[in-house]
């Protein structure tokens, strides 16, 4: 089975072949001989040469959390077609949105459609666990359109703020 | 005076202080009333309590600040105590006396002292009068725009400005220059409007580089009262704490035996009764200045119940059933060293952006010198309502290198999946080598997060492998569903077979 | 004296006692080296070591008491030294041989002290050249039936058999009379024949109401050597220990200094290196009589750990690189009480018949004065091949009193399911008048058993409506499957999500 | 729903009705009012007229188990006749059958069969997380026949030895 993998702002590709009790998985066609051993619901040892970690690996939205000692990364994986190339670039064009990095309650809007911000400038005011967090303007730009009102309650990842 | 036996307590907060206060009451043969909000059901603190009843609904204001119902719940249920933990209504003089007037004991200080501290100028004023040396600075509330500009002036600049009506951070300004003062005033007087209603200020001069140093005192109420010695809290993010640790790095002894001395003079000119903390910042030449005292317990109370061997609920418990301090300061000492993390839903990684959702897996370190104070389980919702604390972790060891060496341990063992915490963020913290040598401020946060970005390589890979596994192995049991249909509670196990067999393929 | 940096070490270990001693490596900067037996790979000592290798298949004999593998992994992974544990290779005289003439430090006694300590009858000798009070008895092995007579009807009934080549209730007898020894003899020296390969056996007198209490030493290369006061070891089940404390509600300030002084004593005459144990019989006239001595850490050394403020195994650790003790006797002391409850996978209701198996759900106790020595997890697979302890519990409190309610506090919140534990048989003792009191002996735990069986009813109604509930969901789920299919990991939330609902049916 | 339910040796008829929020569990005809939430995997938190307690349930052989503080207990549970009196009593008659009371491996044989032992005779010596154990004859009688050979491994409720 093939991946293309990102983590930590890199793109890999990484492969998985199951091979007696161990897997042999390939990053960038460096082969790694994996022992895998789950160890309870979603934690799993891994040796490999020798080498002991216990992860925990869990798929959530935008791909796997894994959480190791003392580091926490976020993997995203697709299938990988079977040439190389065909990764996916994601696309940094087009108008700019912002959207809610936490469940929470939308304070205070700070701009309104058609207003000229600055890169940085706050735009809405967003609380969660007793804290008012202020997000920021991705770029300089104009405002399009603003997609919730003060006293809304937002999930993760709801739009917010559109950007031209 | 009150001597009067408890046998069963109301604990008027939630988790993990909630969860602490219910430990401490079952260790004393005390029954337990819980109260909960409707996003509480499945806290922990309602599941360890003897008793729960509900409050209200989410928003603090609806429920753990309704002191009307809280009073009712412990009526009902035949407390005859409430402990208040710390925030919500723990320093709420009114409630005290609400408490009082039905009959029912306040766990902390009488209200009357709960208001003289409450007010922050009137606190500086009884430090003058006990001879404990303040943050130069107004002795009385500001409102008068032109008043404060004058105090200013005469105090010279940096100069923070402060709420009088409540501390904690809220209403906090620091200003550089004369020019910056009327904004900053406005500022300041707006936030402390409505975080607590009263918009005046007062004056303090900035103190360059200080360390954030407090004593932790108990009084009873028969006139006795000592300090536990101090905990160092310069280790603040949005000025709030977030590692604490006790003997400080640089307290000496004789300036342990200072301050220990002027709060203890503060507490008894103040006939201050229960647990309490006196908060000191310590400049450059090691001279301590009283900013403002806790009349309750605070967050960070397991590092000195580590060094001193006490329990700081059950003495506060003790204290308001009217009974003396077990213990004269000679008795006391420090032994090792402890050190608190303050484990809370937030990404280290983007600013202390809260976190909140569901814990997906948890698993917690245990081993000879920990004490995790945590009120969460796999499984649980960290609701979006409250304070984002989900679990004290303490390391106590021989001494300041053992007790890190300790804390590294156990938080490399801490694992938790589903949000974000500032487990990660420890972890870089213990490992920096001004942290390790003693030498930073209250700014130290600050410049680490600046330093220390970007994870280890070697981690990467064995990230990189673990989802590829994790992701085979997702797609193969979707392709080829067991005969067992996983209709019940036993889930995991299917899952763990399912696994086991993938890996034997 | 060797002097010599350790940077790595082997732990020829498995359990909470490998567990136990990584984490001591990991605070001290040391690597870790785990072994693990084919069913083994799960534990969660492989998981926690930097490195891990498998010695062989599940049987100790193949795999744990692998010498030669064990050697050869040290070699390949550039371990310096090996920590034993206890049990397994921990007091095998062969095997610290091997390890010294491989040029590895064995962590624990020379090879010829183990030897000496090992043969009971030597180790007695030389208590009497000790001046160290032994129990009246023999004080050379036995085989000739005839001398054995002979030797009984000197020392007088009843006495005990005890096989001379090794401990821990192997060959044990006790003989009430005359009439009963031949056959007793027989039987304790063809256990001892099975279980050590020597059938020799020595006499002790009984001793009445005896209570089992044991000194703590510590010895350094440098002739130094100190004790770290008493273990009182008396609840016991199968001649092997349950529930230890320190300090012993009977040993007065007195007899500790008298039979720690026995203690370094003996340990000095025999050139003792190392942490070791002594273990008295103490009479119901507070006369300690010396038993054995065990070369190796001890289950219970935590007790001594909370009482102390010391970490045992990093001093063990220090001690085999050739440091200096860093404390004498007159730095120590004892603060507080500690008490240790061995959490061990047996049916108490049965007997304490053994019960291996996979642990659907756990719940580990937390909170102010406790400690968890554990090594298991949910979902884990205690397997059948190896000793039964999954989790030493141990509290520590202001004194005895205030260290009981904090374990019966942390064993209420103590929960397994999958498997039996001596949970609720802990949640027993620890209300039993005799050991609140502090009044009991070796016998104490037969005779709690019988008296207090039966669980208290208003538990049935809860247990009914708990598990009526649960069936009751469960079948609604098998009737009503969900319209999301549960093909990943993600299972539990399904399920959580899932009752959820149904109760807002 | 209706169960016959079995906990420690008494037997019990408990009805369940989801009623809003909260379940009304009927013990012998007596109504209690549950409060039950689910605190994480098999745990929940009942609470019945503001008493609160956490408890653990899950599902093995031979019923539910559940955890409590300080307890654990075994609810055997049968979908019930709407009638009463229709409990499917244990039948303690018939040949007795002396089965693995946990997994191990058969080290001894104390009996073999035809032979006649007493009641608390041992039968079998099994051996598990090294202790041995010996297995009695529940009552006197005649071996009828011994299922297992020695040095066999068994698992839980395995057949040992079957007795007239």
């Amino acid at each position: 089975m093939i991946f293309d993998a990102t983590v930590a702002g890199r793109s890999y590709r990484v492969e998985v072949k199951a091979s007696d009790a161990r897997y042999v998985v390939s990053i960038d066609g460096r082969p790694l001989t994996v022992d895998w051993h789950p160890t309870g619901g979603v934690f799993a040892s891994l040796i490999i040469d020798g080498q002991s970690q216990e992860v925990g690996v869990a798929r959530g939205s935008g791909g796997y959390a894994v959480v190791l000692d003392d580091a926490s990364l976020l993997v995203e994986l697709a299938a990988g077609a079977a040439g190389a190339g065909s990764l996916a670039k994601k696309g940094s064009a087009g108008p700019a949105k912002v959207t809610a990095p936490m469940p929470g309650k939308i304070v205070r809007l700070l701009a309104e459609p058609g207003q000229l911000v600055a890169a940085g400038q706050g735009l809405v005011v967003m609380e969660a666990m007793k804290m008012e967090n202020e997000l920021p303007a991705p770029h300089a730009g104009r405002i399009k359109a603003i997609e919730v009102r003060e006293g809304q309650a937002v999930e993760t990842g709801a739009l917010l703020v559109v950007m031209e | 005076m009150v001597e009067s036996r408890f046998r069963k307590i109301l604990i008027a907060n939630r988790g993990e202080i909630a969860v602490r206060i219910i430990r401490a009451c079952r260790e004393l043969g005390l029954g337990t009333v819980a109260v909960y909000s409707e996003a509480d059901r499945s806290a922990p603190h309602v599941a360890l309590a003897d008793e729960a009843y509900p409050v209200g609904p989410p928003p603090s204001r609806d429920s753990y600040l309704r002191q009307d119902r809280i009073i009712e719940v412990a009526r009902r249920s035949g407390a005859q105590a409430i402990h208040p933990g710390y925030g919500f209504l723990a320093e709420n003089a009114g409630f005290a006396r609400a408490c009082e007037e039905a009959g029912i004991v306040f766990i902390g200080p009488r209200s009357e002292t709960i208001a003289l501290m409450g007010e922050k100028t009137s606190a500086r004023r009884l430090a003058v009068k006990a001879g404990v040396p303040i943050v130069p600075g107004t002795l009385e509330p500001l409102g008068d725009p032109s008043r404060i500009r004058s105090e200013a002036l005469r105090i010279g600049f940096p100069l923070m400005l402060k709420a009088a009506a409540g501390g904690g951070g809220k209403g906090l300004r620091l200003v550089a220059t004369a020019e910056e003062l009327e904004s900053a005033a406005a500022r300041a007087r707006s936030e402390a409007k409505s975080a607590f209603g009263d918009d005046s200020i007062y004056l303090e001069k900035a103190i360059e580089r200080p360390r954030h140093i407090e004593i932790q005192v108990l009084a009873d109420q028969h006139g006795n009262a000592v300090h536990l010695f101090e905990r160092e809290c310069s280790i603040q993010r949005r000025h709030q704490k977030v590692i604490e640790e006790s003997p400080s790095p640089v307290v000496t002894p004789e300036l342990r035996e200072r301050m220990g001395s002027l709060a203890v003079a503060l507490v008894q000119t103040a006939g201050y009764v229960n647990a309490g903390t006196l908060e000191f910042l310590v400049d450059a030449d090691l001279n301590p200045y009283f900013l403002e005292m806790n009349t309750r317990l605070q967050v960070e109370h397991p590092v000195t119940e580590m060094v001193t061997g006490e329990d700081l609920v059950k003495l506060q418990i003790r204290i308001a059933q009217g009974e003396k301090l077990p213990f004269a300061q000679a008795d006391l000492r420090q032994r090792g060293h402890a050190i608190e993390c303050r484990v809370y839903a937030e990404d280290p990684d983007r600013g202390f952006l809260p976190s909140p959702g569901r814990i997906i897996a948890l698993r917690l370190p245990g081993g000879p010198g920990i004490r995790d104070d945590s009120a969460v389980y796999e499984g649980y919702e960290v609701p979006i309502h409250y304070d984002p604390l989900i679990s004290k972790l303490v390391a106590h060891g021989h001494d300041r290198n053992d007790a890190l060496a300790r804390m590294r341990r156990a938080v490399s063992e801490y694992k938790v999946l589903g949000i974000k915490t500032t487990i990660p963020f420890f972890a870089r913290v213990l490992r920096h080598p001004d942290f390790l040598r003693g030498d930073f401020d209250t700014s130290f946060v600050e410049m680490a997060l600046a330093e220390t970005t970007g994870q280890a390589d070697g981690r990467i890979e064995v990230a990189l492998a673990a989802a590829a596994i994790r992701a085979f192995l997702d797609r193969r049991q979707a392709r080829e569903p067991s005969a067992e249909t996983p209709l019940l509670a036993s889930g995991w196990r299917r899952r763990g077979w399912r696994e086991t067999a993938g890996g034997r393929l």
